[in-house]
């Protein structure tokens, strides 16, 4: 199972957890483990089937390109704003 | 303090003239405004005084009677973009959005933004002309600081508004954009653990990037309908893909030429010009040239967010930091889009701390919209958190840089939202500075202080292409898409000429149009000579594998007996087969296929930046200036390609720092119209106002580049103000809370003046 | 920038002839970094630029038969600050003149023109007045003099006539134990407009220990450079002292009439009226007792 | 439409005719009338020294002189300072000490340079800090610019010592 780190304003959404182990051997398949467990969570996350663009989503320390981002056991999965730089 | 040669490089670390430097010199290089071409016209943009209005009428009839003019283009001649988010590389920018900042479409949201654009035979003459434009307004009140912004019931700038955040869209119309928030641990068991605490509340205001080169763009149609587009701009593809959805034209119908680039620090990353004299040159037939003047760029490009911020700390007696609570409000500006989010999640990144909770608050207002300044969001940040970082390890009687590195992040460290550091070199940062010269030097005399502050600033990898030629003489070219602000040509044909083992004058860098070479992302977020340094590697990579080939074939062996080391291909078989690089060149290519490699990449395993500060200032008591008397500047550049060019973004990001610090603002009247629009009164640094800025260049390698490059730009502005700050506040005994330090705030501050 | 004209006449009766056919629509062109801005700007709108750097009356440095120095008023102030008898006999203005602009700037910007552009922040105009510069003024029906204190009548607003040009200032000789110096106080160290700028001549008794007369004046501190009359006025008999200097400071900054701006505070600027006034004196002082040793 | 006055100068030691309207600066006129574009625009009030140039000798912004006022004046801009390829030693000194970013501001930095050492070939840090003051960067911190004068300063003394020597 992945560790997912629950951002804090989707916390409420899964009973105030930090992190939740998601299973799935994708970052989409992980996505609709958490929204089968956590309604509404797959909103919050993606846009007509993409990721948010003002998301990053990171696997195992680098930024996932699409759902399609191969997901392992032990990985580690975090949710945060896109950022720009100057 | 820099390694000058490292065993494994022979290039790498070495100083030689950059590529495009005699062109600079000699004043041969064509820069934005040196576009010159056949019966070009010059364009003028009409802007408004005015900061918050409705938008009448316009009418343009006076203006395109004037004799000499062309043609003269409204909102009205933009086709409607969509209501869609762009993807451009440098975080999200809405399209409708981007293009009502283009060309007001019914509201004015801030004094010089722009309503209607000239074009004629002269610029004397499109600025008559723009003067003739009447524009009928219903005056709005303007909304000009966040926390007014903020209040219910004040003035909306945009009805439709509603505040965004991962809990989903908001009920009612607001002024804030978006609300962010990170927590991690449990805050409020944090604070109850600490034995001391500190809480304070500080306040910045909007600055600007203060590139010397105004913005400049050149419109040009063909009859075939092909529209080519010279800018001076920090990202070709970003111009062409904003032109793309704001004209509404396909992508094959564009050309975009970057000219060279007289400075950006971000502001040069989003669309003002182009699309305009776009309009104007189809209008027209013939090409047109705008370019803004300086008030221009105060006043209608994308400086960077004041802000209000409060910072609640508490640290164990032994100096261990157990929890921070941040709350960040930023203004975005007439358009949302602050760095707020990027102040959030760099705000305590140097430091493990258990317990943290960050919020942040992007906020409309009647001021321009904000664009990215170097580490965008994160000065303003650490000038607060620093500040408070300092004033815990004095109740606590620690040393400033001995508290920072007992609670240092490392690899491994959890940032906001879970994501663990990978190599860094904080820690190293701090030690060098504590045994640093300057450090170990007493500052003596009445009125001086000596600070210290660190920061952190992510690493951009974002996509790169380059396209290697090899030459049937040996030498190479390097066709990369990533504009060069700073001396990447270089920085990138010496990671080349290293892979392919060459010298550094058999590689010819050029940056290319967007039709010559593969896409690149914007040059910003410290990404060039990281992750365009990637693609060079893997094209160069790709190189030696052909030549490799070419030489197998040539010689009659396998492929595998072939070694490549140093530039030399040797035939492990027969050690009478052996060429360098430049001899089997010679050999195959002045017959055979051409030699062309391709680099493409998303640049990934990015390392993170840090920089730790050491300023001694005097402060004169009566008049209450500072005048800085020494600064040095460390940071961890992974390799320092071109260590000229390293010490150079650390000395430029400094002292564009203390002018941050000590004398830059945007000073607005009560309606919104900015008091210092002039390099005159938008006090920058001068020469005379710094002293030789010394730089210690740690290197950590980055694990994940091939030469271990961490992005070295920008990280150097987020200690500055902090830095100054703390010094400042050891001269005189009072915490600075509020930027800048002009001799006003601290004869304010220190004597009680108002 | 709107049309223009623009005339470079050879001699100053050609110019005063022109400017009274004018009728006050043209401005003088001297070293042009005031008016070329202004015009640029649509801040002035003048038909005709009355270039009068070819005219020998405004562009040389005489001196006069008092023994004073005559500075024609479009002499530009690197040139004024690289000559011998300006350096010798009124280091003040130096002090003053050297600071308007940088380096570029310096090789076109003149007295006359910071004097008749008229910024309230104007860096030269205290330092005249300290210095009891007098204005040489031509005009359709003939020349007069005014003292340079008068030339200002209120921001960006001079004293001269729609037929009048500024030819020259003459600077009385120094007399003997006097002297002057000039400050101004700027956020950066170049390059900027005075937040307040003060200037002060001081003549001593013969043993240094009295002080016989003063004058000091301010800038940036009201609509116009202003003399501090009553400061200037106690000065007389008082003994050469840091308490006298420091109770003559405190009047000067009375004097004051400070508004609050981007550039600086009311009360910023009425604190440095002080500061500035008590440094100048104290260096004016110092270079009377030197000039006296 | 408008009152054009031929003007003649001689730029970069070329006698050069050209027409202008007086409201027109001379940077306006070198870089869109002669195309001498290396002369940069900053700010267009004389507050950045993008635009320096050497007029007679004298240091000025070419942006508050106006084109007519040049007739009969020498001029010199960064064009005219390399001599048939070779670069001028403040040129070469910038290259060498990686004195430039961006480049934008590096030709009026180099004309305020030689400025400063055709009158005074000895000058000190201050006195370079001072001289340039007029002219900004946003890029360097002005390390660079400032060490790389005084390295052309000691560069072009030697030059000329070694030259007087063979003379």
């Amino acid at each position: 199972m992945a560790t997912v780190w629950i951002p804090s304003l989707l916390r409420p959404l899964c009973g105030g957890a930090h992190t939740i182990e998601a299973g799935g051997a994708t970052l989409g398949a992980v996505i609709d483990d958490l929204e089968a467990r956590f309604p509404g969570m797959r909103e919050r996350v993606l846009d007509r089937g993409q990721i948010r663009p003002e998301l990053a989503i990171w696997v195992d320390g680098d930024q996932a390109d699409g759902l399609a981002a191969a997901v392992g056991e032990a990985s580690e999965i975090q949710i945060v704003p896109a950022i720009g730089g100057g | 303090m820099t390694t000058e040669h490292k065993a494994p490089y022979r290039v790498i670390g070495t100083r030689p003239l950059r590529p495009d430097g005699a062109d600079k010199v000699t004043g041969k290089a064509q820069f934005g405004a040196d576009i010159r071409l056949s019966g070009m016209l010059y364009g003028r943009i009409k802007r408004s005084p005015h900061a918050h209005a409705r938008i009448k009428r316009v009418d343009v009839s006076r203006a395109a009677a004037l004799p000499g003019v062309h043609a003269v283009v409204t909102a009205a001649d933009l086709p409607g973009a969509e209501d869609r988010v762009a993807e451009l590389g440098e975080g999200s920018v809405n399209m409708r959005e981007l293009s009502g900042n283009v060309l007001a479409h019914d509201k004015v949201l801030y004094r010089g933004h722009a309503i209607a654009a000239v074009a004629a035979v002269d610029a004397h003459v499109a600025g008559q002309a723009v003067d003739l434009i009447e524009v009928e307004y219903e005056l709005l009140p303007p909304v000009l600081d966040a926390r007014d912004a903020m209040r219910p019931e004040a003035p909306l700038l945009d009805k439709n508004r509603r505040t965004r955040s991962m809990a989903g869209p908001a009920d009612g119309p607001s002024n804030v954009a978006a609300h962010y928030q990170f927590i991690s641990g449990d805050p409020e068991e944090g604070f109850a653990e600490a034995d001391v605490v500190v809480e304070r509340e500080f306040a910045t205001r909007m600055v600007h990037q203060g590139y010397i080169e105004p913005h400049a763009a050149t419109a040009s149609w063909s009859s075939d309908g092909q529209l080519t587009v010279w800018t001076c701009t920090q990202g070709a593809f970003a111009v062409r893909d904003q032109c793309v959805a704001i004209l509404d034209i396909p992508v094959s119908k564009i050309r975009v030429i970057p000219t060279e680039i007289g400075g950006g620090f971000g502001g040069k990353t989003i669309v003002y010009l182009e699309p305009v004299a776009a309009l104007l040159a189809k209008r027209t037939g013939r090409p047109v040239k705008l370019q803004m003047d300086r008030s221009e760029v105060f006043e209608a490009t994308g400086p960077t967010s004041g802000v209000n911020a409060r910072v609640r700390m508490g640290a164990t007696r032994e100096g261990r930091i157990v929890a921070a609570d941040v709350e960040l409000i930023y203004e975005a500006g007439a358009y949302p889009g602050s760095p707020v989010m990027a102040a959030c999640m760099t705000a305590l990144a140097p430091y493990e701390i258990a317990n943290t909770k960050v919020d942040g608050y992007d906020v409309v207002v009647n001021k321009p919209k904000v664009a990215a300044y170097r580490a965008p969001g994160a000065p303003a940040a650490a000038f607060a958190v620093e500040q408070v970082v300092d004033e815990l390890a004095e109740k606590l009687d620690i040393d400033p840089l001995r508290f920072r590195l007992a609670n240092t992040s490392r690899e491994g460290t959890r940032g906001p939202g879970g994501r663990p550091f990978p190599r860094i070199g904080h820690e190293e940062c701090l030690e060098a500075a504590l045994s640093s010269p300057h450090y170990n030097t007493p500052l003596e005399g009445p009125s001086r202080g000596r600070g210290v502050a660190t920061g952190f600033w992510f690493n951009g990898g974002m996509r790169s292409s380059v396209t290697v030629i090899v030459n049937a003489d040996g030498s190479v070219s390097l066709v990369e898409g990533s504009t060069d602000i700073g001396g990447s040509r270089a920085a990138l044909a010496m990671q080349l000429a290293e892979t392919l083992g060459v010298g550094i004058d058999d590689v010819r860098p050029s940056v290319a149009d967007t039709d010559a070479v593969g896409y690149n992302d914007v040059t910003g977020g410290s990404r060039v000579t990281f992750a365009t340094g990637i693609a060079v590697h893997e094209a160069g990579m790709e190189v030696r594998r052909q030549m490799t080939e070419r030489a197998a074939a040539h010689w009659h062996v396998p492929a595998s007996d072939i070694t490549y080391e140093d530039g030399r291909l040797t035939c492990t078989s027969d050690a009478q087969k052996s060429a360098t690089f430049r001899e089997m060149a010679l050999q195959v290519l002045r017959t055979g296929e051409p030699l062309v490699a391709t680099g493409s990449i998303v640049g990934r395993g990015v390392g993170a930046a840090f920089s730790t500060q050491i300023a001694d200032v005097e402060v004169d008591p009566e008049t209450g200036k500072v005048q800085i008397l020494r600064y040095t500047v460390v940071q961890d550049v992974g390799t320092a390609i071109h260590p000229a060019y390293v010490e150079g973004q650390m000395q430029g990001g400094a002292v564009q720092g203390i002018g941050w610090a000590l004398n830059e603002e945007y000073c607005y009247d009560d309606q919104g119209r900015m008091a210092n629009a002039s390099f005159l009164d938008y006090r920058m640094p001068t020469a005379l106002d710094v002293p030789m800025i010394d730089t210690i260049i740690v290197e950590v390698p980055n694990p994940r580049h091939p030469f271990g490059v961490r992005g070295v730009g920008e990280v150097p502005i987020v200690p500055p103000l902090a830095a100054i700050a703390n010094a400042v506040y050891r001269a005189t005994g009072v915490r600075q809370t509020q930027l800048p330090m002009s001799p006003r705030r601290i004869l304010e501050t220190t004597l009680g003046l108002s | 920038m709107h049309q223009i004209e623009y005339a470079a006449p050879g001699t100053l009766a050609a110019a005063v002839a022109l400017l009274g056919e004018r009728r006050g629509s043209a401005s003088i062109l001297a070293g042009g970094t005031d008016i070329i801005v202004q015009a640029r700007e649509g801040r002035r709108r003048p038909a005709l630029l009355l270039d009068v750097k070819k005219i020998p009356e405004l562009t040389s440095i005489r001196t006069a038969a008092d023994g004073g120095l005559i500075i024609g008023a479009a002499v530009p102030c690197a040139r004024l600050c690289a000559h011998g008898d300006v350096a010798r006999l009124y280091p003040a203005l130096i002090e003053a003149a050297g600071l308007i602009g940088g380096t570029a700037i310096q090789s076109r910007a003149s007295l006359g023109g910071n004097l008749c552009n008229a910024s309230p922040a104007a860096d030269s105009i205290p330092a005249l007045m300290a210095l009891g510069a007098v204005c040489e003024i031509a005009g359709a029906t003939g020349t007069r003099e005014l003292p340079a204190g008068e030339m200002c009548t209120g921001p960006g607003a001079n004293a001269l006539r729609e037929d009048e040009l500024l030819v020259a200032l003459r600077l009385p000789p120094p007399v003997a134990n006097s002297a002057a110096a000039f400050e101004r106080f700027t956020p950066r160290n170049e390059m900027d407009i005075a937040v307040c700028n003060c200037a002060a001549g001081v003549t001593l008794s013969a043993d240094g220990a009295t002080f016989i007369s003063g004058r000091i004046a301010l800038g940036a501190v009201g609509p116009t450079p202003l003399l501090a009359e009553e400061a200037s006025a106690a000065l007389a008999g008082k003994p050469v002292t840091s308490s006298t200097i420091k109770q003559i400071a405190g009047m000067a900054a009375a004097a004051a009439r400070p508004i609050t701006d981007m550039r600086g505070s009311a009360a910023q600027r009425r604190h440095l009226a002080e500061v500035l006034t008590r440094r100048v004196m104290e260096r004016a002082v110092a270079r009377a007792k030197g000039a006296q040793a | 439409m408008s009152t054009r006055t031929q003007v003649g100068a001689r730029i970069n030691g070329e006698d050069t005719e050209f027409l202008c309207e007086p409201r027109q600066s001379l940077l306006e006129v070198l870089r869109e009338g002669l195309g001498l574009t290396g002369s940069k625009e900053g700010c267009n009030n004389g507050n950045c020294g993008a635009c320096n140039v050497i007029m007679d000798g004298s240091l000025v912004n070419s942006c508050l002189v106006l084109a007519v006022e040049a007739e009969g004046r020498e001029i010199q801009t960064i064009e005219g300072l390399a001599s048939g390829g070779a670069l001028h030693p403040i040129q070469h000194a910038f290259l060498e000490g990686a004195a430039l970013q961006c480049g934008i501001c590096t030709p009026g930095f180099i004309m305020s340079a030689k400025a400063l050492l055709d009158h005074e070939p000895e000058p000190t840090e201050e006195r370079v800090r001072r001289w340039l003051a007029g002219n900004l960067c946003r890029c360097t911190g002005y390390d660079k610019i400032v060490r790389a004068v005084l390295d052309s300063s000691v560069q072009m003394r030697d030059t000329a010592r070694s030259d007087g020597g063979r003379s």
